[in-house]
């Protein structure tokens, strides 16, 4: 314990572990937000269409279950242990949750408020914006949450099955050379750095669905 | 009615803005013979894999490309190792697994979610050990796991449990907590018991979004089939997959991942008759209000 | 050098070969060309890639990201029994010298197991199925006298597995060094050296390889690589302390645990002989149907 | 409450023991109440400083603009909401949490219905608790009926009009049979002549099983008609202006009372109350 | 619509040719409306047989028991829902889909604000298209002073009471300007002093805008007061029991009018209509 807790200290003064940690923060910050860019309009697309939702269910739910450390061998075969690899990969498994979420989201949208938009002439964009996108977001919220915390997930094992630039590099090392407590430390980190992004979007949140009542004061 | 349901209470959405000729259309033919619908929405969710299909056969036919065999090979492969008794070896304890730890996660998932969501002293202390939790990438759990639970299938359903679960939990703990303040009032000023609220009020006004967390719970179980049989294992669909890989099997790996989606899909669909009878009546409300 | 990135000479004519690396003492040769200079001096920039198993660096090195990878002798011959297109260019390690330094070890805890054979029936960890491991603890078996069909092999990490073995999970473990170090503290029994009881005198167990494509297209460069790290190989034989220092330095190792530790052998060049016998062990157990064809397993400058 | 002799047959009540305009204890105590929403600088003063008591059986009508914390004066009375300061006392206990015998029926009534049960299990839902099987049944059916919705138990909420909507509700606080009703603009969504029906029922309800009715409203006429006292409330924040007695005989009748010269008198006065309340 | 000349400032709509009950095209007309909830054999008939026409510039109040189907209407009205016989012509066109000069506030207030906005975007996003900034923020500001929110708009929907949100309500639909305005019970949440000051403000917005309103009420003596034709619905399944003229003198007043024998005479018979049509 006090090991790991030496480990996990000695960590910060050393350059490669901050070369490294700046490569796994960086591929995973950006597989994120690619991640949320291409599954929130995509859900938004396929929910809001019933010929699309039908016609894309089939392949989506057999794309789903594919574990991204199966594809590893093809993502290094057609990139090699690079950064569009190891994105590709993110956002290929991570982008499932937000999906799933948002197709569920849409049902929620209110049918009065949606009345309410074809009355006023709110036009398609302006009703996807003003209101079907923030009925969605308490959908996203958890969605993205799940998905961050696997894309972190999938940018280690693809640094230490792939070779990619990052934590998950040391991981291996640490592994075979019987570093055990480096490694445990690293371990830690891993689950430091979902905490602190999980924090994060807390703070987004709070901000983004001020008005949802789970973000309501306590009116007691 | 009920074969189409889940997906066309959508349709207000696009409704909204879309083109009055159009709705108008829609309406008309539904007014069609029930098998006529029937067989059209069959079609439609037939014909992307379908097309898929046969685009990928056509184009890897002979292929002798060594990462991209023919999708031929990959089902004469298929045939051969998941047809056979050798095949049951391999699918009976991973399915196994999977129906355990996606319903273990499943029950963890909603109970604590229901927990974490109702009391905010329970999430302040609770969360943060959930966020480091999720964090951690299986295959560093796994190891974890051996020391912790030795190398039987319970470590193999423990994985898939403790990966799987956040989905759900994260989504139920939501839910609850944006359930209508209106409700909330409304089961206090009657009095109703605690097993009541959760039972008739907190569970349903949560369901969408719980049912969207099982949906993903589900999928990463799949995923962690694979997982969980990364070490201490003899036999199971993720062992053949990833022994496969590492010995360049690589028609077998595409076989093993076909195999994985198959299952997805198949489970996906069992899910959906269970999520049309716990949404019946958000499915009813939205039809019902688009066709008013 | 720093862990992870022997980066040389960067001279305007010096040339860059990626390599996919595995971080463990059976590859030290490369780290130690690159601390003698010997790839500078051979006009050549090398860059190592971490990587955690020859299934990653395989296709990495097919796609021409990587030009030279790492891999036990076994992984590369599952690679060509599927004719995929790299082929062994060095020898990165081979077995010790005899059976009292032979760095690898297959363990257990209880006392009514003496020898390799008694395993029939019992339950092993190896580090990965169908690789070095494996192959090495299964012909020692079956040399013993026992069929290793009979014996249960599951894989687990190295660093789990003195727990496993002392929670009865396991009849026996597989380690190399450093976890053979650790399991002899820890009072595990040795019960047999694999590599030497399982394979020919100065067999390869650790390549390098490159792909068909890069050797056709560069065999110049190729041959400096390849007479940089048989130099290497020939340094690393006579002084095991600059392989305690890449194990330190650049592997991360414990001082204390690197100075104590077994090491493989080194030195030699890739000759088709050893892969061939090599393939024959996979084939009698089983790994593979058929050796891939014997001529083409190497290539010589 | 406990002085009493005859007990009732259905919740087990007992009697009234005097006129509601008699001597017994209140049943509700309002002292020095006060509540802000918000916290700190933003708060915003609502109520400003309330006090009143409620007699049981009586039945109180609250009028007031809109807005100025009828809404936030019952939920305090229902312990929904805590005051900011002072309390509300329930039969001799500070109120903390809705008491059993009390419940609401909310102004928002479309979203106090639960939208996966029908009309019958939403009724039936809170008398699971209190009574048997065949009791429930009959209690949800005779209070469909009341309100005018027998036949359209089966329905859901969302596939009734507002109107309906709003009488379905009502119907789940009467077959709740509470000691201690508190309305919040109960008929605002009903016809006029659906009005005059159920403000009849609320007071036959309220002669025969001795409820408590705490009744908001915006309609003066039915404000006087149907109570024995009019608390105005004036504001913002918001005090008690006024509580009229309405001296007006019983029973009721929606033609003799309201022709009454009384009755009109109350009403013009009631009306320039509300007038000069909103003015302020 | 088009024989017009002298165009309106704000919305660019044609000013009035002639008087409400002049001989000008009519701007709705509704020919053999039925609609039914539901397919098969489960559908429920809920209109029967609606024939009415509105013109330009007129005031329709609507009337009927609760449940008969006003919401219903007003839904087919507005485009909102496709009849299921029978047709909606607006501007001589058949309708499908809301038109673009055409607005609904709906009565289910609470459900047609947008909650994660405030009250002045809420009323702000309709007008996006159609205004420029400074317009915007001018109409707002007069739209929620017209209904006596100013001062407010900074406040989220579920930060007001009910009134106040249905006032909210009804100052979006009128900074939208629309030529046709259907309200559905516009009033039900809101006192009775603002009540009085809303009836008037829409006989103003009518007679200055030319705006043409159809007005469902269950208040018998607003349906006379504000209107020049009550539509008396009576059902199940709905028809149009009767169509009455209002011949009341405009402008009308709350105390003048209301005081008129004529008044007294309307309201009687609409409360006997009303009466009769809930029994049936
Ligand atoms: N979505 C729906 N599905 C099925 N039936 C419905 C639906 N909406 C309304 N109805 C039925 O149609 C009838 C008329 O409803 P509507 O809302 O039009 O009445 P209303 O006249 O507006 O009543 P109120 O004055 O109470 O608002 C009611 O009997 C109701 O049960
Ligand atoms: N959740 C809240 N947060 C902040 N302010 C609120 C909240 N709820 C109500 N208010 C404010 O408190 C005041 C009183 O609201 P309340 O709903 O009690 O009024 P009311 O008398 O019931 O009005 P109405 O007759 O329109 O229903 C209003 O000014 C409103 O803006
Ligand atoms: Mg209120
Ligand atoms: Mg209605």
């Amino acid at each position: 314990m006090t090991d790991v807790a030496r480990e996990f200290v000695a960590l910060f003064g050393n350059a490669t572990f901050w070369d490294k940690f700046g490569a796994t923060t960086f591929s995973w910050s950006v597989g994120l937000a690619i991640t949320a860019a291409v599954a929130v309009p995509l859900g938004l697309l396929i929910g809001s269409s019933r010929v699309l939702l039908e016609s894309t269910s089939a392949v989506i739910e057999f794309l789903k279950p594919i574990p991204p450390i199966a594809l590893i061998p093809l993502g290094l075969l057609m990139w090699g242990p690079a950064l569009e690899m190891k994105l590709t990969l993110i956002v290929f498994g991570a982008m499932w949750p937000v999906l799933t979420q948002v197709v569920y989201g849409i049902r929620e949208v209110d049918d009065v408020a949606l009345s309410m938009a074809r009355t006023y002439q709110l036009g398609r964009w302006q009703t996807i914006t003003r209101i079907v996108v923030p009925s969605v977001l308490p959908f996203v919220a958890p969605g993205l949450r799940v998905s961050a915390s696997i894309a972190l997930i999938i940018a280690f094992v693809t640094e230490m099955v792939g070779g990619t630039e990052g934590l998950g590099q040391m991981l291996v090392a640490a592994q075979s050379s019987n570093a055990i407590a480096q490694m445990y430390a690293l371990v830690v980190l891993t689950g430091l750095m979902g905490l602190a992004v999980n924090a994060a979007f807390r703070a987004t949140e709070a901000l983004m669905l001020r008005w949802h009542p789970s973000n309501r004061k306590e009116l007691r | 009615m009920s074969v189409d349901t889940t997906s066309s209470v959508h349709q207000t959405v696009t409704e909204a803005a879309a083109p009055a000729p159009a709705r108008r259309q829609r309406r008309e033919s539904d007014g069609g013979p029930l098998r006529g619908r029937r067989g059209r929405v069959i079609l439609l969710r037939a014909w992307l894999p379908v097309t898929v299909a046969v685009v990928w056969w056509a184009a890897s036919a002979g292929s002798t490309s060594l990462y991209f065999p023919s999708l031929q090979s990959i089902t004469e492969t298929f045939s051969r190792d998941w047809f056979s008794m050798r095949g049951l070896d391999d699918l009976v304890p991973s399915l196994r697994n999977l129906v355990a730890g996606f319903a273990i996660a499943s029950l963890i998932g909603v109970a604590g979610g229901l927990l974490l969501g109702s009391s905010r002293w329970a999430a302040a202390a609770a969360e943060p050990v959930v966020h480091f939790l999720r964090s951690l990438p299986p295959p560093v759990l796994l190891p974890l796991g051996l020391i912790l639970l030795g190398t039987d299938a319970g470590m193999k359903v423990a994985i898939i449990t403790v990966g799987a679960v956040w989905p759900t939990l994260l989504n139920t703990m939501d839910g609850v907590r944006g359930v209508d303040p209106q409700l909330r009032d409304m089961s206090k000023a009657y009095g109703l018991s605690l097993g009541q609220r959760v039972r008739y009020v907190v569970l349903p006004a949560a369901a969408p979004q719980i049912v969207a967390g099982l949906r993903t719970t589900l999928q990463i179980s799949i995923i962690l089939i694979v997982v969980s049989e990364m070490y201490a294992s003899a036999s199971g669909i993720g062992h053949y997959v990833l022994t496969a890989q590492q010995t360049f099997l690589v028609t077998e790996t595409w076989a093993g991942t076909l195999l994985l989606g198959l299952i997805g899909f198949l489970a996906n669909l069992i899910f959906g008759v269970g999520e049309r009878r716990v949404l019946r009546w958000q499915d009813a409300l939205r039809t019902n209000a688009r066709n008013g | 050098g720093e862990a992870g990135s022997p980066t040389g000479g960067s001279g305007a004519d010096s040339t860059t070969i990626k390599v996919g690396t595995l971080p463990i003492i059976e590859y030290a040769p490369l780290y130690i060309a690159e601390d003698q200079g010997y790839f500078e001096e051979a006009g050549l920039t090398v860059e190592t890639q971490v990587m955690q198993n020859a299934a990653g660096i395989v296709p990495a090195v097919m796609n021409g990201q990587l030009q030279v990878g790492e891999a036990a002798t076994i992984g590369y011959l599952n690679a060509r029994a599927q004719n995929l297109p790299v082929t062994g260019i060095a020898s990165a390690a081979i077995t010790s010298k005899d059976a009292d330094s032979d760095f690898s070890g297959l363990f257990v805890a209880d006392e009514s197991i003496t020898s390799l054979s008694d395993l029939e029936g019992k339950k092993v960890a190896v580090n990965a199925l169908k690789a070095a491991m494996h192959a090495a603890a299964a012909q020692s078996i079956a040399l013993d006298g026992g069929d290793p069909a009979n014996v249960e092999f599951i894989s687990m990490p190295f660093p789990d597995m003195a727990a496993a073995l002392e929670r009865g999970d396991v009849d026996g473990v597989v380690v190399v060094e450093p976890f053979y170090t650790t399991l002899e503290k820890a009072g595990a029994r040795n019960i047999g050296n694999l590599y030497t009881t399982a394979l020919p005198a100065q067999a390869t167990i650790g390549m390098f390889f490159a792909s068909d494509a890069w050797l056709k297209e560069s065999p110049e460069d190729a041959k400096k690589f390849v007479e940089a790290i048989e130099k290497a190989g020939e340094y690393a034989a006579e002084n095991p302390d600059a392989v305690r220092q890449v194990a330190v330095e650049d592997l991360g190792m414990a001082e204390d645990v690197a100075a104590g530790m077994r090491l493989p052998g080194y030195g030699g060049q890739l000759t088709d002989d050893h892969l061939v016998a090599t393939a024959q062990v996979m084939v009698d157990l089983g790994f593979i149907p058929e050796a891939p064809a014997a001529e083409g397993l190497t290539w010589r400058p | 409450m406990t002085l009493t002799s005859e007990p009732r047959p259905v919740s087990g009540r007992p009697a009234r023991t005097g006129d509601a305009s008699g001597t017994t204890t209140p049943v509700l105590e309002v002292h020095h109440l006060a509540k802000s929403y918000g916290e700190g600088p933003t708060a915003s003063s609502v109520l400003a400083d309330i006090d009143f008591t409620v007699r049981p059986g009586e039945f109180v009508s609250i009028v007031g603009p809109s807005g100025c914390g009828k809404t936030t004066l019952l939920k305090c009375l229902s312990g929904l909401l805590d005051p900011s300061s002072g309390s509300v006392v329930f039969e001799g206990e500070e109120i903390d949490g809705p008491p059993a015998k009390m419940t609401v029926v909310f102004q928002d009534y479309s979203r106090s219905l639960l939208p996966w049960m029908t009309v019958e299990q939403n009724i039936d839902l809170p008398l699971r608790r209190k009574f048997s099987k065949e009791e429930r049944a009959r209690f949800v059916a005779e209070a469909l009926e009341n309100v005018g919705l027998a036949g359209t138990g089966a329905k859901y909420p969302w596939q009734m009009s507002g109107g309906m909507q709003q009488r379905a509700a009502i119907a789940r606080a009467l077959a709740y049979q509470p000691d201690v009703l508190l309305m919040d603009e109960p008929f605002a969504a009903v016809d006029a002549q659906t009005r005059i029906d159920l403000e009849d029922l609320m007071l036959t309800v309220q002669e025969k099983y001795d409820t408590t009715v705490v009744f908001v409203t915006h309609d003066i006429d039915e404000a006087i008609y149907v109570a024995s006292r009019v608390i105005v409330l004036s504001g913002t924040p918001t005090t008690v202006r006024e509580v009229l007695d309405v001296d007006l005989p019983r029973p009721r009748d929606q033609i003799e009372t309201k022709a009454l010269p009384r009755f009109n008198e109350l009403r013009a006065h009631l009306f320039r109350l509300i007038k000069e309340a909103k003015r302020a």
